[in-house]
Parts: C-alpha cells; structure tokens; sequence
C-alpha cells in the first residue's frame, strides 16, 4: 500500500490491532462485578505515570471532574492528553504540570470564554509539547477505529493541510475511486474517564442527551473510570436495556459522584458554574495564581464533595439546577 | 463598517445579520461557536423557520431558546428532532447532507484557506491557538463554507497563513480536487467588519462581493495584506432592520456576551 | 495502494464518494416536509425496475412486509436485492420473480424454520444469480462506509476464505500493521424500506428494542422509505430527541401501517406469525403453490390491511400480541 | 452415540449439553441460531449463570426465558444488559472481546473450515445453503470458535468443502495469520454425534478429544473422509444429568422445536 503522504505527529495510543485483542483478553472482564470505588482509589489504580488519557464529553459538557482533580491531588505526572475538544479538564491538568504531551483537535481554549492562560502559557513556554494536530472528527474516528479493533479508519477530511501535515495520519490512493484518501489510525488510551447520569454498579451506564464521542471512546480505551451522578440497580437497566449506552465489559471502575462534572455542565441536571470558570480564568493567568486555585480546590480539600462546598454547596448547586432549566438568567463573569 | 451607522448597530451585530442572510430556509448549516451560532439563531428567527441547525457534537435541529455557550450543551438539542453523537453527524457530513458550514477565523489567505492553530514555529509558537475543533471537518465536507473574520486587517488578510489549520481552495484553482478533499467543495463567502467577499471561478481567489455601507474600495485594500478582486459590479450590504436588531439584542443575546452591549 | 487480492464478486450499489455526495445534495431534501403516502405510491416513485434494494430489520424481525408485498403486486423486476439476513422478504420477491440477483450474507433460510424451497429453487434453476457473497458484517460495514460518505471500510473478516473470493472486497497491505487488511466497499442501495414503530409525518422516527443495521442503512440508502406502526406528532419527537434513531433528512417516504411487519415479529408488539410462515413454507414447494399464495395474499387483496384480514385479522392480531408478550406458548406448525 | 443410552436422552439433546460445558462463567459467548444458543442457554440455567451471551443482531447480555427462534428477535436483549447494534457487537468481536463463537456447520474439512454456502459450483450450485450470515465474522474474530456438526459422516467431515464460507485453519499452520485474520484465533472445539475433537497444536488437523459414552474409534475413523489424530490420551464424553435434562426439556425446548421430543 504506497503511502502519498505521512504525517509528522507522534502516533500515541496506536497498537497493532492483534496486540490490542491480547490486551483486551486478558485484562477487559467479561464477568459481572462489582466495580464501586473511590475516585481515589481508581486513580491509584488505573492512572500511571506517562499514560495517554482521555477525558469523555465535550469540552465543558460532561466531563469527569472529580478524576481530574483526583488526578492533580496524587501528582500524576508526565501524561499525555487526547486534546479532543478537551479545555477545562486539560487546562487544568496541564497548569498543574501533570500534562505535558498534547495531540490536539481543540486544545488551551474556552470557546466563547476567550483562550486559556494556563495552557497556553505552558506551550508559548516549551513546557508542554503539542505533539501532533487532528480536528474534532480526526479524534472521534481515531476512537472509531480503536472501538472497531481496526488499525485505522479512512476519511476525507485533514488532506491538504498543515493539521493533516503534522497529524499521525497516512495518505494513500483509495484502490475503489482511484482518489487519495486519509487514513486516521486508532487511538486506544490507557485510561479514559466518562462522567454519566446512571450506572448499575457493574458499570452498566445510562447518558442522557448527546452521546458526543463516548460511545466510540468507552469501547476503545484500555481502562476505563466510570464516574456517575447516581448507582441504580441493575434490574433498571435490563428494564430498558435500549438506554445502555456503555455496557459493563468495557468498564473497569465505577465511582458514584453527584455533581461530578462540575464547574462543567450536566444535561438537564446542573449548568456550568461560570463564577467558578471566571476565577480560574482570572487566577491561572500566572503560575503563583494557579497555585492559588490548587490550594483552595484541590490540596485543600480531602475529596470532591469537600471541593463541592467550597464551591459554595448546596445553594449553588440549587442555582445551577435552576440555571439549566432556564429558570434563572445566564451570568457570565468571565466577561471584561 | 461606516461611522454614520454605528448609532444604531454595532459591528458584530452587523457580522450575525450579514451572516444569517445566506443562509437560506429549508437547508442545513454546521454552526462553529460564537458569531456562526447567533447568525443562525438569527435565520431560524426571521426568514428561514426550517433552516436544519447542526452541532458538531451531536445536537440536530434544534428550536434554540437562548444562546448556546457552547457547541455541545444541552441546548444544542433542546426540542431538536435528534441527540445523537459526533460520528453521526460528522459521518452526516462527509456524506454531502451539509450544505453551509460556517466558521470563524483567525487568519485567512486570498484562497479561504484559514489559521486557528498557532503564530510563529509550531512546535514554540509565539501564540498557540486552539486548533482546529471540527472547522477542518466542515470545511472539507460542507458544500459551502462561509467564514467570519470579525477584524479585516494586514495581520488577519495574509499572504500565507502560519498554519493551515482548515482548507480554503489551498494552492489555488484544483488544488482541493488533488488532494481528495470532495469535489465541489470549498469557502463560499467570507464576512468582515468591511465587507463581504466570494471567491473567482477561475483563479479561487478572493472577491470583492459586497461593501458594507460607508465602507470604500481603499479601505477594503488597506486592509488586506494579499490583493482582493474588486469586479466591475459590486453591491452595498444590506442592512439589518430595526426588527433584526431587536431579536438579536432581546432574544438572543441578552446579556450582550457575544455582540456586545 | 497494491491490491494483494480483488474479490469476483460484482460491486453491486458502489458509487463514487463524490458522485454520491452530488446525488445527496441535489436529491435528500433538508427541508421539514410532509411525507406521507401511500405504500402504493412510495413504491411507484421510488422502486424502478433494475434497483439494488435493501430490507431494514434482521431476517423476520421487523422487516416492512406491506412495501414487499407492494413490490410484488407492482410486478417491479430485475430487482437486485441485498442478502443482510434478508429471508422471508427476499424469498417472496425471489419467489415471485422480482429479485433475479443477490448479494448474499445469509439467504434462502428461514433460521430454524429450514431451507427456502423458493429461492433456493430460483437459485438452483438459474433464475436468480448470487452475484457475491460477504457475511453479515460485511453488509454492516458496506453500509457503515456508505453512511460515512467513503469508498470503504477496512475489516478484519472474509480474509482467507471463499467468501471473501467472491465478495467484492480488496485485499492490501495495512500501512501501520504491515499486515494484509481486507477492504469492504460501501453500499448505497437505490432504495431502502425500514419498517419503525413510530415516527412523525417528516420521517423522524423512533425504533424500540436494537437497531440491528438500521442506523447506517437509513442513512446510506439514496431513497428511504419508512413504514411505521404510527404517526405521532412532532411534539413527542422533540420531548426526548435522543430517541431519535432515523432524522427526517434521510427519509423520503413515511407510510402509516399498523402491523406493517407481518407475518415478521415486531419488538414489543407482536409476534412471528408462524402459521403464515407454515403456510408459505408449504405452498412455496412449487411454482404452482407460490401462485396460490400470491394470488391469495397479494394480488386477491388491494391492500395491506385487506391482506391482514385475510390473515386471520384482529383476531390473530391479538394471538401475536399475547405470543409476543410470552403469555400464549410458542406454535411451530411448518415442524414435518 | 451408544445404543443402550438412547432411553434417557436423544442425539441433539447430548450435543446442546456437550457444547454447554464448553462454555465459562463470566466468560463472553456469541451464538449462531439452534443448537448454539440452546448450549447458552443451558450452560445459563446451570454451571455458567453469568455467561455473557450475545447475539450477531445486537441483543446483549439476556435472561432469556424461553429459546429464541432467531439471533434478532426481541428475546435477544429480554432483560438484557444492552440492546444495540450489529456494529457495536461485531466491532466488539472485531476487538477481542468474544472468548466463545459457537456455530453450526453443514460440511466441515480437517482444519475446521465450514462451508454453508453452498454444494457443486458456486454459480449453478446443485444445492444453495444459506451463507456466512454471521459465522465467517465470528469464526474470524471469536478467540475461540466452537463448531457444532450434527451428523458427522463422510459427507460432512470432508478433505475438501465445496465452499470455504468460514475460517478454520485455512490450508494449515500460520496461514490464518498469513491471510491477516487475527492472530491467536481459530476452531476450538468440534461437536458431532459420535465425540468432541480439537485441533493439533503443530498440524493444525482435527484431533480427537474425546469419544461420546458407546462410541469406538472405528466409528470415528468411518464417519469421516479425512484422518483424524487419534491421540494415546482421549477421555469419554460427560453425559447429562437428569437434572441437565429436565431444563432442557421443560425450560428450554418444550415444544421441542431444536432437541425433538
């Protein structure tokens, strides 16, 4: 297969397809378990230093939370970060110095919140190494391909750019239409982490709204934390098995944590709590400033649901609930 | 944009109206963040009811009730006739059932090509952008794109992007045909605070279409670092009406995050 | 890109990517349009003579009989039809003459039921060509390619065997595995007919239970004709729009048919009707016997609802309902 | 199969039971129409309640209550863990996630091939078989892939199948990998009437395993036109229980549509 053109960036997260099944074999269980856990525990667990990790969602939908702060709180160090519409999550992760290596789709931005300090600073400074480009659709057939146990998926999007230039993809003539096409190789993280709205303890998951790339992404990640706004019995998720959007074989840990999204949004539960993104947006556009925020929500705490109430507990809670229903106006103290 | 004007509207609610009035009822666009988000909010709300509002996050034909912040919140599918994934509709996409992708940009070429990566060296650069997000996607699969750059100058009409995040017409007239992008495809219009501007058949490159009120030919060239065709025929831009500004500032944008206050 | 090997299967519903992309642009409406028709009008528009159809569902299950026996009763020809696990659909028209081409995954079966004595007959006399063969997830991802608007996707099956020499897949050399990777082309079938168990009067429709291959052949197929269990309101469409398993975009015809299924199960509300199935199974031994069957159930009624009173009508109706909700015991009158 | 056992339990009922106890707790197995999902079914009712069955149409994880008729209907996900798609699960199987795929086989040669395509020539067959449907893709992904014969006989275990529609061996050692098929896979474990046979590690050519209760080599070696390996070391067959018996009768089957009455 003669290759017209190969991208510059580093290949992260690929495996020859037979090297992923033997993974796959021997450490993804097929039995029903019990997976409940504590955030601190999976993290010890799952996340090592230098892995290549993966947050679901998108951008400030959905996102994990309580793992990224957990991440911070144990010092992982040297990761790289799929920068698939990653912002906050990465942004904090990376102004705590435990990311060091992007692959970027869109990375170091708040869309309309304006760009980020933080990770721009650590990349402006070499600190942080964008290691390869992609776009939104690049990433999400990236975990296509992985979820399929292919070694990659062809597209025809990326081609005659500088993106597709220091991609990790591979150019080729289409043997069919005789044009060239893309070819995106597989992503498979060594840990992702998707936040749900329901999950049996097994980790059979339930999300409401948008599924973004989570179903592709939680079927090609190596290990995958599952943390979820509530654990229901197993027998409600067979009621319904139409809902299950995640099943349990793909599922290594299961964390139950209310609000675990936040300062990002939940669909239908909880908005995002733009006081909160302001002052990080605020503090992290120095380092001593992000120190700051760290010590406040992170160090100074013991877990998320002491950071909840630094966060102003139950009463904001109460008004991003009401935020989400459109109940109460949009705020936006990000703005100069 | 002429000074005469500003009294009654600014210049990013000038942008959305100047967008919304290309897309048409009855067809289907991929709105990016920000400004490409309010103009089809601002379609939806005036001449094209039916106009399919796709999110590249999976949100599908939704009735928007208040300004997304974002491509992928719950909103984006709020009353929509489908919540469904990025593959879904990205897959939508590259298979043709898209016809206007609309963009921002941070800098841009006479071919519509488009920087939202980096200044200066990738690998150190003098600024890191965001990247592409799913603009290249739209760009390659969109049968039109249409771009909004809010601030024409030198610094954003350039002769050679530093980084060529998202695919114009790339190196001229075939270029995108050559490297297996879709056939067919390629940037439609593109809307600054000056004017409007489309792209010649022959050459690809870019062309003057539209100024807006006020606006003279010097100031379009002024600012621009690369030479724009300015046709023998030309129009002025049409103006919003007092009802457009109305819905802009009242249902839209409230709190004046997006077109300011 | 070196082929190592080319399948001598005909490459049946291939198009160009760019020449599909110029059909959907100028044929599949985005606009919000009423649809509704009748099943012998959607067939007289968009089923011509010499079309490569495809039949929604999995063998019996939920499979739009009306728009079949439709075919039939329109005498349309030289049908070439899509062998997805196409059983008692593809038996009729191959029966009745139709269908003279297929591309196989699994035909001329009834699963535990036995042989087709039909097409089997059709095939063994020469009337009806098996133009290739693939396997069931050959067709899965012949439509998956053609959903994502590409010449193919790449596999890991039909490499090795005769399937796979008489699919229309090439064989090349993986770029990043070095390893031979199989290539299956997409499909775009002329017309597609899926049977759903309510949408609204745009084609917005919701399907209970799994999806089976619907989701990619809505959305590949260049005409869709959708037949629904029932037409409900826009309203109730976008209350829940994650529901939403087939959006109005794909869909170009929407026929309101209770029972639309049958003698096919439909998940939920009624069961195989393995009398019927008997009956074919039976008559379908001789030409002769294909004639009375379709002299009876097709051509001596006008329509579907005329052909389900002949089936027995409410009555029967009723036993499916209660099968299907496992409250009567299961029948297998076509046991010898 | 003995003679003197035919009073407790007939041929199709043995084979269900011999290919349910092949089957693991917590293990993962994807099973073709008829005998192979009785097998599940069984192995469900007794040693194995959390095998984790699943179907090619997207129906995973069931308690099935009574036997499905075919691998797509709503039995297939009645309360199961997930109802999906054909491209989840086979993209799954694709991946490494299925340790058992259990079929049936109309003509199977020494390395496990299968064919159910067809007899005589492909394109004037004197008899059409149904095709792959989805054993070639189990039987390429599964890690392990049981096949069940119900007749073995010369004209089942031949040198040659007419059709090659699902990988076993292919022509022998190394050449599934060879033909890109992963690696590490292949036929596991045959089932007939007569005994249970494996694979040789270094020929990749059917071995026995072990003999039904009653059954002689000789009637081995008769009902097959190629050599089978014939090891120093083979065990007997385990028989059913009467317990084994009472779910496949009364639970399972009670029309006795696939084990008869």
């Amino acid at each position: 297969m003669e290759v017209l053109h190969e991208g510059l960036g580093e290949l992260v997260g690929w495996h020859d397809p037979d090297e992923n099944r033997e993974f796959v074999l021997h450490n993804k269980s097929r039995a029903l378990k019990d997976k409940t856990m504590t955030a601190s525990e999976a993290v010890a667990r799952f996340v090592k230093n230098g892995d290549f990790i993966a947050s679901g969602g998108f951008g400030h939908i959905r996102v994990s939370m309580n793992i990224i702060y957990e991440i911070i709180r144990q010092h992982k160090h040297n990761l790289t970060m799929a920068g698939k519409t990653a912002v906050h999550d990465l942004d904090l992760l990376v102004g705590n110095g435990c990311v060091d290596k992007v692959e970027v789709a869109y990375s170091f931005g708040h869309e309309v919140r304006g760009l980020s300090p933080a990770g721009r600073r650590m990349v402006e400074s070499g600190k942080c190494k964008v290691i390869g480009e992609t776009s939104n659709a690049g990433y999400q057939w990236r975990f296509l391909a992985g979820m399929m146990g292919l070694p990659f998926i062809p597209s025809r999007n990326l081609l005659g750019t500088d993106t597709g230039k220091y991609s990790s993809c591979k150019v080729v003539t289409d043997p069919f239409s005789g044009k060239p096409i893309n070819l995106i190789p597989a992503a498979y993280p060594d840990v992702a982490f998707i936040h749900v709205h329901r999950c049996d303890i097994y980790g059979n998951c339930q999300i409401d709204g948008i599924m973004v790339e989570d179903f592709e992404l939680a079927r090609c990640a190596r290990k995958l934390i599952i943390t979820t706004e509530e654990i229901i019995d197993n027998e409600i998720i067979r009621r319904e098995p139409w809902r299950t959007n995640i099943p349990f074989y793909v599922v290594d840990a299961v964390i139950e944590q209310p609000y675990g999204s936040h300062p990002c949004e939940m669909h239908g539960k909880y908005f995002f709590d733009e006081e909160h993104m302001a002052e990080w947006l605020s503090l992290s556009k120095t380092d001593e400033g992000v120190r700051q925020y760290s010590d406040k929500y992170i160090f100074g705490v013991k877990d998320f649901d002491e950071y909840l109430e630094a966060c102003g507990g139950l009463k904001k809670i109460a008004f991003l609930q009401k935020r989400e229903a459109m109940r109460v106006p949009l705020v936006t103290p990000w703005r100069k | 944009m002429a000074n005469n004007q500003t009294a009654r509207y600014n210049m990013r609610e000038f942008l959305a109206y100047t967008g919304s009035n290309l897309l048409e009822d009855g067809k289907s666009v991929f709105v990016g963040t920000g400004l490409p988000m309010i103009a089809g909010m601002l379609a939806q709300k005036t001449h094209a009811p039916n106009l399919l509002i796709i999110f590249e996050a999976g949100g599908v034909g939704p009735i928007l009730p208040e300004l997304p912040i974002s491509v992928g919140q719950a909103l984006t599918c709020y009353r929509g006739i489908a919540a469904t994934s990025m593959h879904d509709v990205m897959s939508s996409c590259q298979a043709g059932f898209i016809d206007y992708g609309f963009l921002g940009g941070a800098q841009v070429d006479k071919y519509g090509n488009i920087n939202t990566t980096c200044i200066g060296d990738h690998d150190l650069p003098k600024a890191r952008l965001p990247g592409s997000g799913g603009a290249n996607d739209i760009a390659s699969f969109a049968h039109k794109t249409i771009i909004i750059v809010g601030g024409q100058s030198k610094r954003t009409f350039v002769n050679k992007v530093d980084f060529l995040t998202t695919p114009g017409y790339l190196s001229g007239p075939g270029a995108r045909e050559k490297a297996g992008l879709p056939s067919k495809t390629g940037p439609y219009r593109v809307i600054t605070q000056l004017a409007v501007y489309g792209f010649d058949e022959k050459t690809s490159g870019m062309k003057l279409i539209s100024l807006h009120p006020g606006v003279t030919i010097e100031e379009v060239r002024d600012n621009s670092s690369f030479d724009i065709l300015i046709p023998n025929k030309y129009a002025v831009s049409l103006e919003p009406t007092d009802r457009d500004l109305e819905i802009l500032r009242k249902d839209i944008d409230p709190t004046g995050m997006l077109i300011g206050k």
